[in-house]
């Protein structure tokens, strides 16, 4: 049994999809996270796809500060994804809130509002910084085995309203 | 320096209350202080009259007791002519420029937003910038709110959820 | 004996049609992402992301009737496989032969478009319906080109089973040349009934940011895209038995690697024409169809018509 | 007319030029010498007067006292804006930036980095050796 | 005709800023448009009042991730101002050099957007990768891609050598190849001329009444540049062309931009022929006196104003910062009105929005089925693409054409 297991993991490493959410962020990381697809970068040698809709995604890559009105909507678009389901912070302000985590109407880094999986300092992190993270990221799903979808988070049926 | 003094000269004639007020702290730098009452009148001189054809913003200050509004006017020569006026905390009523200035209405929200100022005959718009949910009363740029007086009124920061 | 069983389960059943489904949308990414100066994907890409949606977790809408949701793309697949049993392969003897077997193949492959559209028809959520609607209006489309052109060589082998029209082209060979015609106007239906780009419209990332496939996730959109994949290699070698039939009858493995190298040509023609067109619009694309493609298989059923009669 | 394979030549020629990928996990890449990357603390260099900690946008860095003119660093990098601000500010030169920029962790705790001072009895305070750089476990 | 309001939502989670836009169409035609902004305000303000100067100059800088330098240098302009610091002339040199270079990097991003959102990906593919050389230029000179670092009060952080300037005259050579290539392009290119011309008008008097600044207002035949009417840096030793464009339209901004490039590349040439020797920063006290003082940048956007009011302290009083985005999304009503919903996207485009100061939603609620469907900005994009094909304007000719001109 547990080659399908190593198999599952080996397809999940290698395959993952991604979807990326811009929660009030300055700009510098969406700009660096769409440099990674361009040809000098290419993250589809990884397997990895830009996809627009939460349902066919893995990893939810985030960028910035949470701000007061973007929360709700980063809690929805977390819930539409399938298990097994990762979410990468790339730059600082992801990570901590960074230089903003002082101001009024920001919450701090993507991990007060969502569990985080891989955290890419940097401000801004550059492609290759982010290529790393999600890298490592990946081969740290090897060690864990993650056949089943996480006790606390079972297949569930969710309104079809529109994504978020 | 010679244009900045006309513009001296000309403001200190046409309104002599605040001749005194009318500074030139360097060059293409206009400072200016008018009573709340009589602004309307300075502010359409200067962007009629003297060709201050562009508003680049009203910034907002907390005095102490009183608010206080700064209007930057911009002409294309690039001298920039800073009225302001301050108003009582108690009573902040300042009227809209945004019969002159369409651009200014939402600078004017934002000063009402943050500062806490009633505008005038402002047109009806979405807030901005703050969330819908803001509780009212709280004037974020106010010297004597904190953060933490959001939390008293129930718009929590959220704890500290780590995966 | 099991014969029958290992026909439909191993060999030119699931498991033969799934490594070479795989193996088309491989070849299919490869040469695209090299078109654009690209690496592009490593070679088990689409085996893993198979395994990986079969894997994750599917969420099935509350409003939508689960039954239906489940039921879509089973039943692509089914129909595409059935489809590949009437091809003949390398023989000039497909495992099913019989009279008319040219209609039901044309036939079986429709079938998977009417999946999409009740899967589309049935998540609800508004982006899968409008998705849903397109694929029909683009089924319209391509469909009489598609069957048009099929029946032109038919009606010169004077059958309509598939096998003996591999056998009549078999031994006159140069009587495929007059269907260039048809080869081409079937490869951009081909092109249209797979949804791929130019074609693309109710595909995910077209006007409406979900598509057809809005609202499916895990296990069922892992079927889904194995069943388009099957669906190319089916085309493909639909293609392929009509358009291109000699080489035929040479003994099971010179015919088998014949047969191969014949998809992957059309499988890389199909590759070129995806990457160098734009995406059309969804008036267009019947505009186009209509104004193009139906005379041009017009002419070919002229052409056939006329070699009836010399021949 | 829209003719749709107009491309074709140029996409073909492409497909033959070496893609213009850098296959960047397996073949390392260095940033430009003076990049602004992780920065590194040199324990005997301080002096504690935490010029730095005052200076920092985000407060990433904090120095504690751990016995006469020895100083630890703790650095946040999940905090940090990697300004290099603070390595201006230091008047003994005791912080300097890295070109280091492959940060990325799984956990936030992995992301707090401490240099230690050397301890006191081997302290020899000529030989201007760096602190340990402990990571935490 | 069927009247009914466009409200434009959700946040696509693609490239995009969250932005909502109300748009009232009649039939196809566009009324009128209302927006909701602030999902993006971090409360930067507040901040800067609690932290010291030193700590303000980076936390000003990434209000915006593209045009940081620019936020940098109006804000350090003013502290300067209030406390009397002369900066030496080689870093006044210096700051400019670095806000030229930043100004080719935004307007060559700009040029890959605006692509994209009429459909010309490979305008997008090239114009990011000849952006990427810059980028490279930038991480050497500054150490870092974005967000530079580069202004202290009292001057810059960094000198950069001989060779540092040589190689940024390499770079430039290149990039002025490739601007003439992309002006042959956007000037030639019948299909880019007719999607774009005529869209998102906005007259000379409309621009000056809704304070519109930058290219979307020099686009409209307003002769204003902070560069030449307020010189700030090193600018009234250079001598450089404003360009005004009468199209009135996003045509006119895309020239007007593309135009500026090649303008930016001569002021580096003349920055790095006539660069002084000589000390880069001046030491800045702690603590600023009393005062207040106005600062003016211009952006790639447009006029970016700061107003710094300091009491004495080593802390700011009241810091205003307006980005130039915000005046322009003035106009963005008055330029929608009479268009088709299928221009919203090039024209929010045109106005090249700092990212994160707007935001974009798109909600699409067809009055006669009564259903709510939400059309994200990506759909919204190619529904725009696909609306012009159907006129007969669309660029996969365009594509190859493009990549032909690029292999001659």
């Amino acid at each position: 049994m547990n080659v399908l297991k190593k198999l599952v993991t080996w397809a999940r490493i290698k395959s993952p999809w991604i979807i990326h959410f811009n929660t009030g962020a300055c700009n510098a990381c969406d700009i660096e996270i769409v440099a990674s697809l361009t040809p000098r970068f290419d993250i589809e040698r990884f397997g990895i796809i830009l996809k627009g809709t939460p349902r066919h995604a893995d990893v939810l890559v985030c960028s910035g500060p949470v701000t007061r009105q973007i929360e709700d909507r980063l809690v929805r678009i977390y819930e539409q994804m399938p298990e097994p389901k990762f979410v990468v912070a790339v730059g600082t302000c992801a990570c901590s809130g960074g230089v903003f985590s002082g101001c009024y109407n920001v919450k701090g880094g993507i991990d007060s509002v969502i569990p985080v999986s891989a955290y890419v300092p940097g401000c801004p992190a550059s492609p290759a910084a982010i290529i790393d993270g999600v890298v490592k990221l990946l081969t740290s799903l090897e060690g864990k085995k993650l056949l089943a979808a996480e006790p606390e988070a079972p297949a569930r049926t969710t309104e079809a309203e529109c994504n978020g | 320096m010679a244009n900045e003094e006309t513009i001296r000269q000309e403001l200190a004639a046409k309104f002599p209350f605040m001749a005194e007020t009318i500074t030139v702290r360097r060059e293409r730098r206009v400072f200016a202080e008018t009573p709340a009452d009589r602004f309307m009148e300075v502010f359409e001189h200067a962007a009629v009259a003297m060709g201050f054809a562009h508003l680049c913003t009203i910034t907002g200050l907390d005095e102490g007791e009183n608010l206080a509004f700064v209007y930057h006017l911009a002409r294309p020569d690039g001298t920039i002519l800073n009225i302001k006026m301050t108003v009582p905390k108690t009573k902040p009523v300042i009227k809209t420029i945004s019969g002159i200035f369409p651009g200014g209405a939402m600078y004017e929200r934002e000063v009402a937003d943050l500062l806490g100022a009633e505008i005038e005959g402002l047109p009806p718009g979405t807030r901005y910038p703050l969330p819908d949910n803001w509780p009212a009363g709280q004037y974020p740029l106010r010297k004597d709110w904190k953060p933490e007086m959001l939390d008293e009124a129930g718009f929590s920061k959220g704890e500290m959820k780590n995966g | 004996m099991a014969w029958p069983l290992f026909w439909i389960l191993i060999f030119p059943g699931f498991l033969f049609l799934c490594l070479l489904g795989w193996a088309v949308e491989y070849v299919d990414r490869k040469l695209y992402a090299r078109l654009q100066n690209r690496i592009g994907p490593p070679w088990f890409q689409p085996f893993a992301d198979f395994v990986k949606l079969i894997s994750k977790e599917e969420i099935i809408p509350t409003e939508a009737n689960p039954v239906m949701f489940k039921l879509m793309p089973v039943l692509a697949l089914t129909a595409v496989l059935t489809a590949f049993l009437h091809i003949p392969l390398w023989s000039t003897t497909p495992i099913v032969s019989f009279d008319g077997s040219v209609i039901v193949v044309v036939y079986l492959l429709t079938l998977p478009t009417l999946a999409f559209f009740l899967a589309g028809w049935h998540s609800t959520s508004l982006f899968s319906t409008i998705g849903a609607v397109r694929t029909l209006t683009q089924l319209f489309a391509y469909e009489v080109p598609l069957l048009l052109v099929v029946l032109g060589p038919a009606l010169v082998a004077h059958t309509w089973s598939l096998g003996k029209m591999a056998e009549f082209y078999n031994q006159r060979p140069l009587l495929a040349l007059p269907n260039v015609v048809g080869f081409c106007v079937a490869l951009v239906t081909l092109q249209g009934k797979l949804e791929r780009v130019p074609f693309d419209i109710p595909e995910a990332e077209t006007e409406i940011v979900g598509g057809t496939f809005t609202e499916y996730s895990g296990r069922l959109l892992g079927l889904f895209r194995l069943a388009i994949d099957m669906e190319a290699v089916v085309g493909a070698s639909l293609v392929a038995a009509v358009f291109l039939p000699f080489g035929l009858g040479l003994g099971p493995i010179v015919g088998f690697v014949l047969y191969l190298v014949k998809v992957l040509f059309v499988v890389f023609l199909l590759a070129l024409l995806r990457t160098v067109t734009a995406r059309l619009r969804i008036e267009q694309m019947v505009i186009f169809c209509w104004k193009y493609l139906a005379p041009a298989a017009l002419f070919q059923i002229l052409l056939s018509l006329v070699l009836n009669r010399i021949i | 007319m829209k003719k749709p394979g107009k491309m074709t030549s140029e996409v073909l020629k492409a497909s033959f030029k070496k893609p213009a990928t850098i296959r960047y996990p397996f073949v390392k890449i260095e940033m430009p010498d003076k990049f602004r990357g992780k920065i590194k603390f040199y324990a005997e260099k301080c002096i504690g007067c935490k010029a730095c900690m005052r200076d920092c946008p985000s407060n990433a860095i904090t120095i504690t006292k751990v016995g006469d003119k020895r100083f630890d660093c703790e650095i946040d990098l999940d905090k940090c804006i990697y300004c290099a601000q603070c390595v201006d500010s230091c008047v003994k030169k005791a912080l300097e930036a890295t070109r280091e920029f492959e940060l990325a962790k799984l956990n936030r705790t992995e992301l707090k980095v401490t240099f230690h001072a050397k301890p006191p009895e081997t302290a020899d305070p000529d030989t201007p050796d760096e602190g340990t750089e402990e990571k935490p476990v | 005709m069927a009247r009914f309001t466009i409200p434009i939502g959700p946040q696509h989670p693609a490239l995009k800023e969250p932005e909502s836009f109300s748009i009232t169409l009649s039939g196809e035609k566009i009324i009128e448009t209302s927006m909701r902004l602030g999902y993006n305000h971090r409360g930067i303000e507040k901040a800067c009042e609690e932290r010291t100067y030193v700590q303000d100059v980076y936390l000003i800088e990434r209000v915006c991730g593209i045009c940081s330098h620019s936020h940098s240098t109006c804000f350090v302009q003013a502290v300067e101002e209030i406390a009397g610091l002369v900066v030496p002339p080689r870093g006044l040199y210096i700051r400019t050099l670095i806000a030229e270079l930043e100004r080719v990097h935004s307007h060559l991003l700009w040029l890959g957007v605006a692509g994209h959102e009429i459909g010309f990906d490979t305008l997008l593919m090239y114009s990011w990768r000849d952006r990427e050389i810059v980028m490279d230029t930038l991480a050497s000179l500054t150490g870092n891609r974005v967000n530079y670092g580069m202004n202290t009060i009292g001057g810059v952080r960094r000198d950069f050598t001989r060779e540092q300037l040589e190689d940024v005259l390499k770079v430039v050579d290149v990039l002025e190849e490739r601007t003439k290539y992309y002006i042959e392009v956007a000037m030639e290119e019948s299909t880019l001329i007719n999607r774009l011309s005529g869209v998102g008008a906005l007259s000379h008097e409309d621009a000056l009444k809704l304070g519109a600044v930058g290219p979307t207002a020099r686009a409209s035949n307003v002769d204003q540049d902070i560069r030449r009417d307020d010189p700030y840096a090193a600018y009234k030793d250079l001598s450089f062309k404003v360009i005004t464009d009468g199209h009135n339209d996003v045509y006119g901004r895309t020239i007007v931009r593309v135009l500026e490039l090649m303008e930016s590349y001569k002021m580096i040439r003349e920055l790095i022929a006539k660069m002084p020797d000589g000390p880069v920063a001046v030491k800045a006290p702690r603590k600023i006196p009393a005062g207040e003082a106005v600062s003016r940048y211009e952006a790639p956007r447009g006029e970016d104003i700061h107003f710094v009011k300091a009491n004495g302290t080593d802390k700011p009083e009241r810091v205003k910062v307006r980005a130039p985005t915000l005046a322009n999304l003035q106009s963005v009503s008055k330029m929608l009105e009479n268009n088709n919903l299928a221009d919203v996207p090039i024209t929010l485009a045109a106005i090249d929005p700092c990212f994160s100061c707007t935001d974009r939603m798109i909600r699409v609620n067809d009055c006669r089925s009564g259903n709510k469907d939400v059309l994200s900005w990506e759909s919204l994009r190619l529904f725009s693409i696909g609306w012009y094909r159907h006129r007969g304007i669309d660029f996969s000719g365009l594509n190859g054409k493009l990549k032909r001109m690029e292999t001659k």
